[in-house]
């Protein structure tokens, strides 16, 4: 299925999605504040998105932008879901109620970008050293332990 | 040969017997899974590769013997004695030309059968001692297998027994006709398979699993210790195949003398061969499937071995 | 005294005044866990009560050093994802890189690519389907696997020089036209005698009884849990589900091919490890067709810059990788470096299930149940 | 490896021992060169050139070599893949579980300097040599099988060399039967 086909009827269930709906490079993306991420998402999985494909964190700058992307295996289309989190106070509400799929991913971003997912069950470090510090994702880690590459280029 | 210096000897003898049947049987076990798996095995050591045994035996004996600082010292110095004596001690009782055992004795069989069982002591007490998650898991597992496949074991030989009259191996395989061999054929397979699970080897090498249990009950062992626990492997596969042969298909039958011998040797390097191509043909089964086997195929089997040579010595 | 290395410790959870569980920790160097994956395993007998993945023990950083490299120079990090099928990795990056570019990929190279990931797909699965029956005991089998997967090797060591990392599908194109060496002829020859080769593995493992009775019935995961878990791939198709990229979703030339999609029945371990197996004969399918559909011509798209600037930008990319579907993530800010790289990769999804199917089970079957999922821990840890 | 070391020294002292020390460490350094057992502590992509190296179409059982899994019972340690920070604890762990004499092969560029994860990240160990004494590196990324083949081959003639007295070495002459394929030292180049 195409954007432009999913667009037209998803906008005819939830047309209060449309000022938020938009398609860039022709994939779906539904861009909403943090607060109803959770909601919207829920929404979703009713219309038919049955997948949870992916969630990742992007840096920024003062913000952390949260994508979710959730994929039909109906309509065999995916949709992204986007959301800004502040860099200080970043949290989510988790979506491990919905999907478990969510469980391992969740615990990645929260590993790499210390965004907290809340009412997530078992919110630990997955990638790095349980004892570690730090959101080595983050534009602004520094670290001892990273040797800079010299610049040839 | 009785008395306390034919023991002695017959010990030395046996021991040294064991000896070089492992070291022939790793080389022979490499070669053979070499050739299943498409590839050669050790061929670059002199004398077609048969050295590399003599070099792993080497190494093995002047490297380090670990104890685990949580390993209960006592039983795990011994455990692995108690793997080899009761293989090297079995062996006593083989005839090994027609007419001649180094033990002569009317209560052979049950001799053999008896003896080799002591091992699971030394299973147990090696996967206890080592006082590690895997080696005890392995030696509940090797313990519990080796004593339930006693049960088809002894009912198998028990066919070949009644047949003969007679419990003394010299008597069994001057008695032992070749008709036998078909009339005894389902306790030759149900020995063949529980000599196998016996040995802790593959299929049914619970006990030493790489793929789950790492080294199983000898995990932590290292050195000569270890060499110990693969001599009692191979030298219980020698024992067992040589039993096999002098019980289940006539032994020296049907030269005696030295020919004999050389045919008894033929008889067991073809049984061991199978056990090897077992090894390396099939899949390990799991514990619970591994024990009904046991109660629920093999002693039935052993059951039936047992009506049918009843029904053709009534017949006869 | 838990053992960080091999587990050769033992740790007793008493539980009031009798013993009831054990704790075992597999792992995270074990011979069954196909990497570096910790399972810590508590045991009522040889029963699983409790499994608990702890992984990331490879985890590199790839995301990170991907952000300090040019686009050219990520591609020879996404080889060392998924180590045993490096083409995905490549292409499902440059896929990314193209669409962010507004690349058209030429036709030849289109089929290029789909000729070596088919081959990769074979690959791949010989080493899936090899190693999950070295979990069950059978060497032999694995080796004879990976026989196939020496020879496919070979192949793709001649197109690409590499035996492993291939960085052969590049944005763009494919790094080399097919030498001239009697290659196609080798590889028509290889997709002729192969599945003779697969009968015999079919035969030799699965037809075996105590392969049947190790792997039937072991970790049962139904389509409902599947789906919801994220599972994808081979180990999705065997729950049940009728779903692949390369048919449904198609990406690339697949559209012109016809095969069938393996799916399987019960999503038990020996359906997810024969439905691997079966895929080889798709795979080799494809193959032959891509050969007589493949018309010479460019192999990159002209004008490829040394230094790609896409505009800014993000993407999502999604292949049909061995282990199901590979997506990649990219985030442009204009420059000549990546912003932010991320891999959606579908062992880690695979595997996060492996936890909760392993309870109940005993813990000979829990290596057969990670095996089954194919885990490469490039790709999940990254 | 105690009472080994005690006698090597104890040899060294005695008057005449060192006729009987280095017949002694020639007849060791022939056994525990031809017969390397392999841990292999195979992380990423090298694992599977590790594997293949055993495997059907190279064979490194031909030269008395094949992996083990536990410990205990192998003398060369394969580290074949790139270590991360998380994994280094684990690895010098299984270092420490394996008996002496023990030996360790860097196999590939993440083992040898971190290859191509040096740079820019938080998580690899750069060179497995920064915690395990290493043997033989294998450059490479990821080296073919032959390569791993070749550094068993030069860690024997590194072995001939070792002596049980201490960390000496010194050459000594090998009057014993040895393996058949030994590569000249000269011609090494081409095969890595």
């Amino acid at each position: 299925m195409k954007a432009e086909d999913l667009s037209e009827r998803l906008l005819k269930e939830f047309p209060d999605l449309a000022s938020s709906f938009s398609i860039d490079k022709g994939e779906a993306v539904v861009t909403v504040s943090s607060d109803v991420v959770h909601d919207t998402i829920e929404r979703l999985k009713g219309f038919g998105f049955n997948q949870f494909e992916m969630v990742t964190a992007v840096d920024r700058g003062e913000n952390l932008e949260v994508v979710y992307i959730l994929h039909s295996l109906g309509m065999k289309v995916v949709i992204w879901v986007r959301t800004f989190v502040p860099r200080d106070a970043a949290w989510v509400a988790s979506m491990v109620d919905l999907y478990t799929a969510a469980d391992w991913l969740e615990r990645e971003v929260y590993d790499l970008f210390g965004i907290e997912f809340r009412g997530h069950p078992d919110l630990r470090r997955i990638m790095m050293p349980f004892d570690f510090e730090g959101s080595p994702l983050r534009k602004d880690y520094v670290d001892e332990n990273i040797i800079p590459r010299p610049d040839y280029i | 040969m009785t008395g306390y210096w034919g023991g002695v000897v017959w010990g030395l003898g046996a021991g040294v017997l064991v000896g070089i049947s492992t070291i022939l049987g790793v080389w022979g076990e490499r070669k053979v899974a070499g050739h299943i798996q498409k590839r050669y095995g050790p061929n670059t050591a002199p004398v077609f590769g048969i050295f590399q045994l003599v070099y792993d035996l080497l190494k093995l004996l002047t490297k380090e013997d670990i104890h685990p600082k949580q390993a209960r010292r006592g039983l795990f110095n011994i455990a692995p004695l108690f793997m080899t004596t009761p293989i090297i001690s079995s062996l006593v009782i083989i005839p090994f030309a027609a007419g001649w055992a180094p033990l002569d004795t009317s209560i052979g069989i049950l001799f053999f059968l008896a003896v080799p069982s002591i091992s699971v002591l030394g299973v147990l007490f090696a996967g206890w001692s080592q006082r590690n998650t895997y080696a005890s898991l392995g030696g509940l597992r090797g313990a519990a297998q080796m004593i339930s496949y006693e049960v088809p074991r002894s009912l198998s030989v028990l066919a070949v027994v009644m047949l003969a009259g007679t419990m003394q191996p010299v008597t069994l395989m001057g008695e032992w006709r070749i008709w036998w061999l078909p009339v005894t054929l389902i306790a030759f397979v149900v020995y063949f398979i529980a000599s196998i699970a016996e040995l802790n080897r593959g299929p049914f090498d619970l006990a030493e699993c790489d793929s789950e249990l790492v080294g199983g009950y000898f995990t932590d062992y290292s050195g000569i210790r270890w060499a110990m626990f693969m001599m009692s492997e191979y030298g219980g596969m020698t024992a067992a195949a040589l039993f096999g042969s002098v019980v289940f298909l006539g032994g020296t039958w049907p030269l005696s003398g030295v020919l004999g011998v050389l045919v008894l040797l033929v008889k067991t390097v073809l049984l061991v061969i199978a056990f090897m191509w077992a090894k390396w043909t099939f899949p390990r089964m799991r514990p619970d499937q591994l024990m009904a086997t046991s109660w629920k195929v093999l002693t039935p089997m052993a059951l039936v071995q047992i009506v049918i040579v009843g029904v053709v010595i009534a017949w006869l | 005294m838990t053992n960080d290395a091999q587990g050769t410790a033992a740790e007793i959870v008493s539980d009031g005044p009798s013993v009831r569980e054990m704790v075992v920790n597999v792992g995270p160097s074990h011979p069954s866990t196909h990497g570096v994956c910790r399972i810590i395993t508590h045991l009522d007998g040889e029963v699983v009560t409790e499994a608990d993945l702890v992984i990331g023990y490879l985890h590199r950083g790839i995301e990170k050093i991907a952000e300090n490299r040019t686009y050219l120079q990520v591609v020879p990090l996404t080889d060392r994802l998924d180590y045993v099928g490096s083409m995905y990795n490549n292409w499902a990056y440059s896929r990314a890189v193209e669409k962010l570019m507004g690349i058209t990929v030429p036709e030849r190279a289109e089929y290029l690519r789909v000729i070596t990931c088919e081959l990769q797909r074979v690959a791949s699965h010989m080493m899936a389907v090899g190693s999950a029956g070295n979990d069950a005991g059978a060497t032999s089998f694995f080796v004879l696997a990976f026989w196939i997967r020496e020879q496919v090797v070979d192949l793709l060591a001649r197109l690409s020089g590499s035996r492993l990392t291939y960085n052969y599908v590049r944005p763009g194109g494919v790094s080399f036209d097919i030498p001239e060496d009697g290659w196609v002829e080798d590889l028509r020859a290889l997709c002729k005698k192969t599945p003779a080769a697969l009968e015999e593995l079919d035969r030799l493992f699965f037809g075996n009884v105590i392969a049947k009775d190790r792997t039937k019935g072991i970790g049962v995961l139904s389509a409902e849990d599947a789906i919801a878990a994220g599972v994808t791939g081979p180990s999705l198709r065997a729950s049940g589900v009728d779903f692949d990229l390369r048919r449904d979703e198609p990406y690339s030339v697949y559209d012109r091919f016809s095969f069938d999609v393996v799916v399987g029945e019960s999503g038990d371990s020996f359906e997810r490890s024969r439905c691997r197996l079966l895929e080889c004969y798709e795979s080799l399918r494809i193959i032959e067709q891509a050969l007589d559909q493949m018309e010479p011509g460019r192999t990159t798209a002209p004008s490829i810059p040394r230094l790609i600037a896409p505009p800014a930008g993000e993407v999502y990319e999604r292949i049909e990788s061995a282990r199901g579907t590979l997506g990649v993530y990219l985030v442009s800010d204009g420059s000549v470096r990546p912003w932010r790289m991320k891999v959606r990769s579908p062992a880690f999804t695979n595997l996060s299930v492996v936890g909760t199917l392993a309870v109940g089970h005993t813990i000979s079957d829990l290596v057969i149940i990670v095996g089954s999922f194919d885990p490469v821990f490039g790709e999940v840890d990254r | 490896m105690a009472i080994i070391d005690d006698l090597g020294q104890t040899l060294e002292k005695m008057p005449g021992g060192s006729v009987i020390l280095t017949s002694f460490d020639a007849l060791l350094d022939w056994s525990r060169g031809h017969s390397l057992w392999s841990q292999p502590m195979g992380t990423a992509c090298c694992a599977m050139e590790l594997i293949a190296s055993s495997f059907s179409k190279f064979d490194l059982d031909r030269h008395g070599t094949f992996p083990r899994a536990d410990p205990r019972s192998v003398d060369v340690m394969v580290v074949a893949g790139t270590i991360s920070r998380k994994m280094a604890p684990a690895v010098l762990r299984v270092w420490e579980q394996m008996a002496e004499p023990r030996w360790c092969i860097a196999m590939g560029n993440c083992t040898v300097s971190g290859g191509i994860f040096h740079y820019d990240t938080y998580a690899v160990m750069p060179g497995v040599d920064s915690f395990l004494p290493v043997d033989v590196y294998i450059a490479g990324c990821p080296p073919r099988p032959e390569a791993l083949q070749d550094a068993i081959l030069q860690l024997r003639d590194k072995i001939r060399n070792e002596s049980v007295a201490g960390g000496r070495t010194y050459e000594h002459k090998l009057l014993l039967p040895t393996s058949s394929p030994r590569v000249a030292i000269e011609d090494r180049g081409e095969s890595a």
